[in-house]
């Protein structure tokens, strides 16, 4: 018995998620259609890529609110230097990045040095980001052809190189979006898992002045891990330009409450009970499988918010419910 | 002030006239181009345009509506929002002695002028050529929401020849207005495409939806096999329109530009005290991807300029009132 | 004279996972006693009051009160049937972000009783009235939990527990982090307790308490009962009881430090807050102890010697060298490691496993480019596991889940894992029992040959134990040292508590 | 110096707010109109309401990120109510405050007895909420004349006495809802200060397992602050549907954020550094005034996140960069 609700509680969600792949598939066979899987993924990364940038905050037990507004920003910078500036592609990546890691490091500043609470410093730069990615283009959209202030029309286009980022695929098949997307779950989970680095911040999260005692820069981490949140947001915001092919004022928005809720399912996985890359990249996956199967099952659009919360719940019930054990020392 | 030769008062430099523009959403082409229309209009009659407008918060727009009468503002623009939500405001605004004019939303008052686009022609028309593309018959997959006012009003012509035509069916409705609103629909029209192999058109009823519907085609390589028919056009559409193998056939719009300067026109004349109709409807045009490639129409200005009766609408002209002459509207 | 008992726990047994914590103990409790209980580290005695005053709900056996079998769901219960309780913990009994008042009169704030309308003046004065139970009435009672010291913590939840004359007082190691001075105001309340005909379980690893007030002491062994002994008490005899024969003496290094090296010398060296300029020498092999009342400056050098706090003056010449330390990472790269006193607030990363625990300040020494050896790690950790004799089930269970002294026994082990110049020990025993102490202190004894010991206590009896010199530290002075072998106990208690 | 800082950090937020509070007005004399500022008030009232009942959980040291959702379930379910059902306004009202005490109580057990941490509980629900508040309405907002699945429209209206709550207003100046809400914040602030129950929440949010062991019923606390949360938004929900006279299926969106915004923008007035419900409101109100004003002065609305975002990082790092105390031993 005991035996068996440990069982439940490490395997639970994963025997759910593995439930509804089997159900959708039976019901629809085109569910399992290969590249319909790549579908799912491809419609995940871009928020799976923020749920892993978050995760590194959550594990030295802060909270990065800005990521959606970074990538958003990152995907007005992108275009503005190619369509507006009409620089090179590489210039849009960099640009991009910059923007990501120097927003991380105010926001890793602010907290550390500032000693702003995370969810306050983090919302203070989300509304911040979010104004000033409107004023380059005063609020418009970014393509070609667009009316600038001085009268002419932006000539600068997207490198083709760039959108291949976004809407290019390898062997025509894996899109590169997710090519890159597994590359960052890999790295941070390697990082996260088997490193010194990864170690330390989760013995932040744990107790920050324990590690401080043990002669680690415990600063130095925190606000290296809100650079790598505000960096890796910023390889999604890059993504995301290169998807939608253009700077859209609007992109940022659901994104960031879906990542964080991909974080968070991701601590039901495998009954780790804290925040983990492959938690992470689960819980995002898990959504967006549920989204694409929903939709083909032809669920009408708004029962299947409903869904996603019931499953969800359900999921947490399992993991958390079960297990009854409560440290105290 | 210098004021505008031959204007009746307070035209004539008498006064610095202010008017606020109060919009229900902020956000996406169509509302950038109407606001650069009407800015356009409002600086040539020397009108201040003060915008107030917070994304989709309809108790906000209501909010805005007494703080224009607070400023007591020369006249109010009132564009979309809920017609329950709005009417008092509005009615408020009149017995403030504040002429007001409305722009897609009813505000049901007889002082108050009806601005609207004909949705449901606008609707009608991208369907129209849908029918006489697929002779009669197709399988169409929906996108679009309900709820949104507009879309409403479209969907009553899509009801309508869904009547009239038993050999257009609806195999599936899908859609959704989370953001980013483009690639979060295609990743929901993947799987539709999955689920419903035999869809042969698309009717997306807004363009911001019909990008999404090309996105996903293009990823699930059947932009060849199934044609897109939208509403609404701007510089990005019609880049994408033009490409030889796109999907997106047809789309009905309306010159938001030109709505905006009406709009524009419409307080100005009632702030003068000169009677304006009471309902001014702005006609919709049908835009086929073959007619923009054949006469190389590459965006917008050059959509203006070989359409004229697109690029004005000529109504609520006076000698006195000044248009923008470069072909703005 | 055979009274009734006040209450009586039969047969109680507590699992935890894997772990059998307690199985079928049973105890008697009368009034007017102090029923004392002892055990090893992890014996199960926490688990055994934690059920008693029902945070544990789900247990196995009967617990009777005037013999009538009750059980408690919640802590509620238990304290509204007369049991209050001082936990092991102490971060467990005062609440952050309350002041002194509220943290003392918690019990009045949540009763039900209380009223509806929160008076602060009103409990400003029974906060004053409770505080003077354990003589702390002169604590600001406005001011912030948060800055007051530890030792006064304690004596907070002490107090309240007396709030409300209980009928049975449990104190979890109420003395672990208090001196021997506040110790006496609580034994003399106590007594008085006791004569008001209060029962009393008390729990304590200092085996001279247990023998100077305890009426009946109690031995849990590995969870399970181990006996009943009475007045009068020897500490032998408990200390059989609880954990079997040790041995008593621990062999001294020889005495004379002549061929010794100087490993590390303090000279001058001002510590902040403090006016008077201190002069240390420890030499290799050496185990020093620095004993002082609370607050006498002890912790605030170790901190300076580790880096944490700069020096206002003077020199830390370590083997030869003068050096100067800017941080903690570099006084560990100077071999000078540091076990902190409260292992709760200052080291535990209670969801961590004892190896991640035992690991940390070390990852660079077990990884290479940043990549950890998981071989090497689990090495280390299973070699401190067995050294410092830690009760657990494997390397991987969770920090928090082991008993008081079992973590006390981790924290030290993170220090003395890798090689050292010096360690020190800031009140390295909270908690721990004899027999653990006796084995940390083997273990120092025979680990340190080229390396130093500086252990801070302000327990003369744990100094004693292990230490070739002991140094007395007054209001940041140095008001004498003498080897352990010549040391007159009336004579260094008058050097510590000189005013 | 030392009695400058502390006065800087207690009233340097407060101070930074009336200095904006001159600013705008001597910019704009109509800022200061009553009815403007009670316009400002009117704004707020609704994000101010759901920003208590954060406050509640925020202050046991907990969150609920369901709160937009429970309001925006409150406007469909009241809407649905009157409008389809045709029943008593009293009805609309009861019916929604027992989804909202009902959704607090879900949420309760979920955290309490199920042990799921509150972000991830709230989260769920949050989903869960969005979807099912769509299902009766299959995803329509909800207006009387709307078409019923059985063909039928809708007859219900929306009570007079109803609407009045959201757009009636006492001596023709104060509107209702903002009564409403200095009513609640009223109490919350006398509960949480003045009362027993108002230290244990504070107690709790300290150190919970302290006030379990001193023989509080933690549990009750917990899921009472969760049932607070969830009834307060009720309330803001039903004053939403009042003022909008529809169930429209947007109206939640934009609320969670702000009111989470308002509630951390708390803990900055007056330097308290924790959740408190005066700092709340003060929160909101400050939001408030930011965009009223700036609206005003005809700030482009894309520059008003960014502004409102410097101000509030300035804020913040007043309060919490300028005290340096940080035990370190
Ligand atoms: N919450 C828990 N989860 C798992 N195991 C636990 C838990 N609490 C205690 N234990 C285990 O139960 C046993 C008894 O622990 P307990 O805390 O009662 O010991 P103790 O006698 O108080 O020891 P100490 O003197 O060190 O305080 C130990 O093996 C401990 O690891
Ligand atoms: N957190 C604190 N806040 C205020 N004063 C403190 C704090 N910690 C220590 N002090 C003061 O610093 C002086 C030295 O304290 P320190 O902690 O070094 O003493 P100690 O001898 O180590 O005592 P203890 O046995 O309590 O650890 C004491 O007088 C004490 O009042
Ligand atoms: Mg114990
Ligand atoms: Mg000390």
């Amino acid at each position: 018995m005991e035996k068996f609700v440990a069982f439940a509680i490490k395997y639970g969600f994963l025997i759910v998620m593995a439930g509804s792949f089997l159900a959708f598939g039976l019901l629809e066979h085109s569910f399992w259609s290969w590249s319909n899987l790549f579908s799912i993924l491809l419609g995940v990364t871009i928020v799976g890529i923020l749920a892993i940038g978050v995760t590194f905050t959550l594990i030295i037990d802060g909270f990065d609110l800005s990521i959606g507004s970074t990538a958003a920003i990152c995907v007005m910078a992108s275009s503005y230097v190619m369509v507006v500036l009409d620089l090179n592609y590489i210039f849009a990546i960099l640009i991009s990045i910059l923007c990501g890691v120097l927003i991380g490091l105010i926001n890793g500043l602010l907290i550390v040095k500032a000693k702003i609470p995370d969810l306050l410093a983090t919302l203070g730069m989300m509304f911040l980001i979010q104004g000033l990615q409107l004023i380059p283009s005063a609020g418009m959209s970014i393509g070609t052809g667009m009316m600038l202030a001085n009268g002419t029309e932006a000539k600068g286009e997207f490198a083709q190189q760039f959108l291949y980022l976004g809407q290019g695929r390898l062997f025509n098949l894996i899109p590169i979006p997710v090519i890159v997307f597994a590359v960052l779950a890999i790295i941070a989970y390697f990082i996260l898992q088997y490193t010194k680095w990864g170690r330390i911040l989760y013995a932040i999260g744990g107790n920050e002045k324990a590690v401080k005692l043990a002669g680690v820069n415990v600063e130095r981490y925190k606000i290296a891990a809100y650079v790598i949140s505000g960096t890796i947001a910023s390889i999604g915001g890059i993504l995301l330009a290169a998807r939608i092919g253009r700077g859209d004022v609007t992109s940022g928005s659901g994104l960031l409450l879906d990542a964080v809720a991909g974080a968070l399912i991701g601590f039901a996985v495998l009954g780790v009970k804290k925040p983990n890359a492959l938690g992470s990249v689960v819980g995002v996956v898990f959504m967006g499988m549920l989204l694409n199967g929903l939709t083909m099952l032809s669920l009408p659009y708004y029962t299947q918010d409903f869904i996603k919360g019931i499953v969800l719940v359900a999921a947490l019930i399992f993991t958390f419910g079960l297990s009854k054990s409560d440290l105290s020392s | 002030a210098t004021g505008l030769k031959g204007a009746p008062a307070p035209f004539d430099g008498s006064k610095k006239i202010r008017v606020a523009l109060i919009r229900q959403m902020t956000e996406g082409e169509f509302m950038q181009t109407y606001r650069a229309g009407a800015q356009v209009q409002a600086n040539l009659l020397g009108i201040k345009l003060i915008v107030f407008g917070k994304s989709m918060d309809n108790q906000a727009e209501a909010n805005f509506v007494y703080q224009a009468i607070n400023m007591k503002v020369d006249g109010i623009i009132i564009d979309h929002g809920l017609s329950e939500t709005m009417k008092k405001p509005a009615a408020d605004a009149i017995k403030a002695g504040i002429p007001v004019v409305a722009f897609d939303v009813d505000l049901k008052n007889p002082a108050i002028p009806q601005i609207a686009q004909d949705d449901e022609l606008l609707g009608m028309l991208a369907l129209k050529a849908m029918v006489k593309d697929f002779n009669g018959k197709a399988n169409v997959g929906y996108v679009s929401i309900a709820g949104i006012l507009p879309l409403d009003k479209r969907d009553k012509s899509w009801q309508k020849i869904k009547k009239e035509y038993p050999g257009i069916k609806e195999i599936v409705k899908t859609g959704t207005l989370e953001s980013p609103i483009a690639s979060k629909n295609a990743d929901q029209v993947k799987a539709v495409l999955l689920a419903h192999p035999n869809i042969n058109a698309f009717f997306a009823p807004y363009d911001e939806l019909g990008k999404g519907v090309v996105q996903a085609l293009r990823e699930a390589r059947k932009q060849d096999k199934i044609k897109v028919y939208t509403a609404d056009i701007s510089t990005q559409d019609i880049r994408e329109m033009i490409k030889k193998d796109s999907p997106w056939v047809a789309t009905a719009a309306t010159n938001p530009a030109s709505i905006g300067a009406v709009s524009v026109r419409a307080i100005a004349l009632k702030i003068a005290g000169i009677k304006v109709p009471k309902n001014i409807l702005i006609p919709p045009m049908l835009f086929t991807a073959k007619e923009l490639r054949k006469m190389k129409i590459k965006n917008m200005n050059e959509l203006r300029k070989k359409f004229p009766s697109f690029n004005s609408v000529d109504l609520l002209m006076y000698p006195w009132i000044p248009v923008d002459k470069k072909g703005l509207f | 004279m055979q009274k009734k008992p006040l209450i009586r726990a039969v047969g109680i047994s507590k699992r935890f996972g894997a772990t059998q914590a307690l199985s079928d103990v049973s105890f008697e409790f009368y009034d007017s006693e102090i029923f004392s209980m002892v055990g090893a580290n992890g014996a199960g005695k926490s688990t055994f009051i934690k059920i008693l005053c029902g945070f544990y709900p789900d247990y196995e056996g009967q617990i009777y009160i005037n013999d009538k079998l009750v059980k408690f769901e919640s802590p509620r219960d238990a304290y509204e049937a007369g049991i209050q309780v001082v936990h092991q913990s102490i971060e467990q009994g005062i609440v952050q972000n309350m002041s002194v008042a509220e943290n003392l009169a918690l019990e009045q704030i949540v009763s039900p009783e209380a009223s509806f309308v929160y008076d602060e003046k009103k409990i400003e004065e029974s906060a004053i009235k409770i505080a003077k139970k354990m003589g702390i009435e002169y604590l600001d009672m406005k001011a912030n939990i948060q800055d007051i010291k530890q030792s006064e913590k304690q004596m907070i939840t002490i107090a309240r527990a007396l709030a409300k004359k209980p009928k049975l007082l449990i104190l979890d190691e109420p003395t672990s982090s208090i001196s021997e001075k506040e110790a006496e105001v609580l034994f003399e309340t106590l007594y008085k307790l006791k004569d008001e005909g209060v029962s009393i379980l008390y729990i304590s690893h200092y085996l001279h308490e247990i023998k100077k007030i305890s009426d009946r002491v109690g031995v849990i062994r590995d969870g399970k009962f181990g006996g009943l002994l009475y007045q009068p008490l020897v500490v032998s005899k408990i200390v059989q009881a609880m954990v079997g024969d040790i041995e008593t003496s621990i062999s001294s290094n020889s005495e004379d430090s002549k061929d010794k090296k100087l490993i590390i010398e303090l000279k001058d060296l001002l510590v902040e807050g403090s006016q008077t300029p201190i002069n240390l020498k420890i030499y290799s092999s050496q185990i020093i102890g620095l004993i002082g009342l609370i607050g006498a400056g002890k912790t605030e050098l170790a901190e300076t010697l580790f880096g944490i706090r700069k020096p206002l003056g003077g020199e830390i010449i370590l083997n030869g060298k003068s050096i100067v330390l800017q941080n903690i990472h570099e006084a560990i790269k100077n071999g000078i490691h540091m076990v902190p006193e409260n292992r709760t607030v200052n080291a535990i990363i209670p969801q961590e496993s004892i190896k991640d625990n035992i690991i940390l300040p070390f990852l660079d020494f077990f990884s290479k480019r940043g990549v950890l050896k998981p071989d090497q790690e689990i090495e280390g950790a299973d070699r401190m596991i067995e050294n410092m004799g830690i009760k657990c089930e494997n390397y991987l269970s969770s920090i928090g889940s082991l008993s008081g002294g079992n973590q006390q026994k981790v924290v030290v082990a993170r220090w003395l894992l890798m090689s050292h110049n010096i360690v020190i020990l800031d009140e390295p025993f909270q908690g721990v029992d004899i027999k653990s102490r006796k084995d940390i202190n083997v273990y120092l004894r025979e680990n340190t040959r080229d390396s130093c010991v500086l252990m801070i206590s302000s327990d003369v009896d744990e100094l004693m134990d292990v230490c070739d010199k002991i140094v007395v530290l007054n209001k940041g002075k140095i008001l004498g040292e003498e080897k352990t072998s010549l040391i007159n106990k009336d004579k260094l208690l008058s050097l510590i508590t000189q005013e």
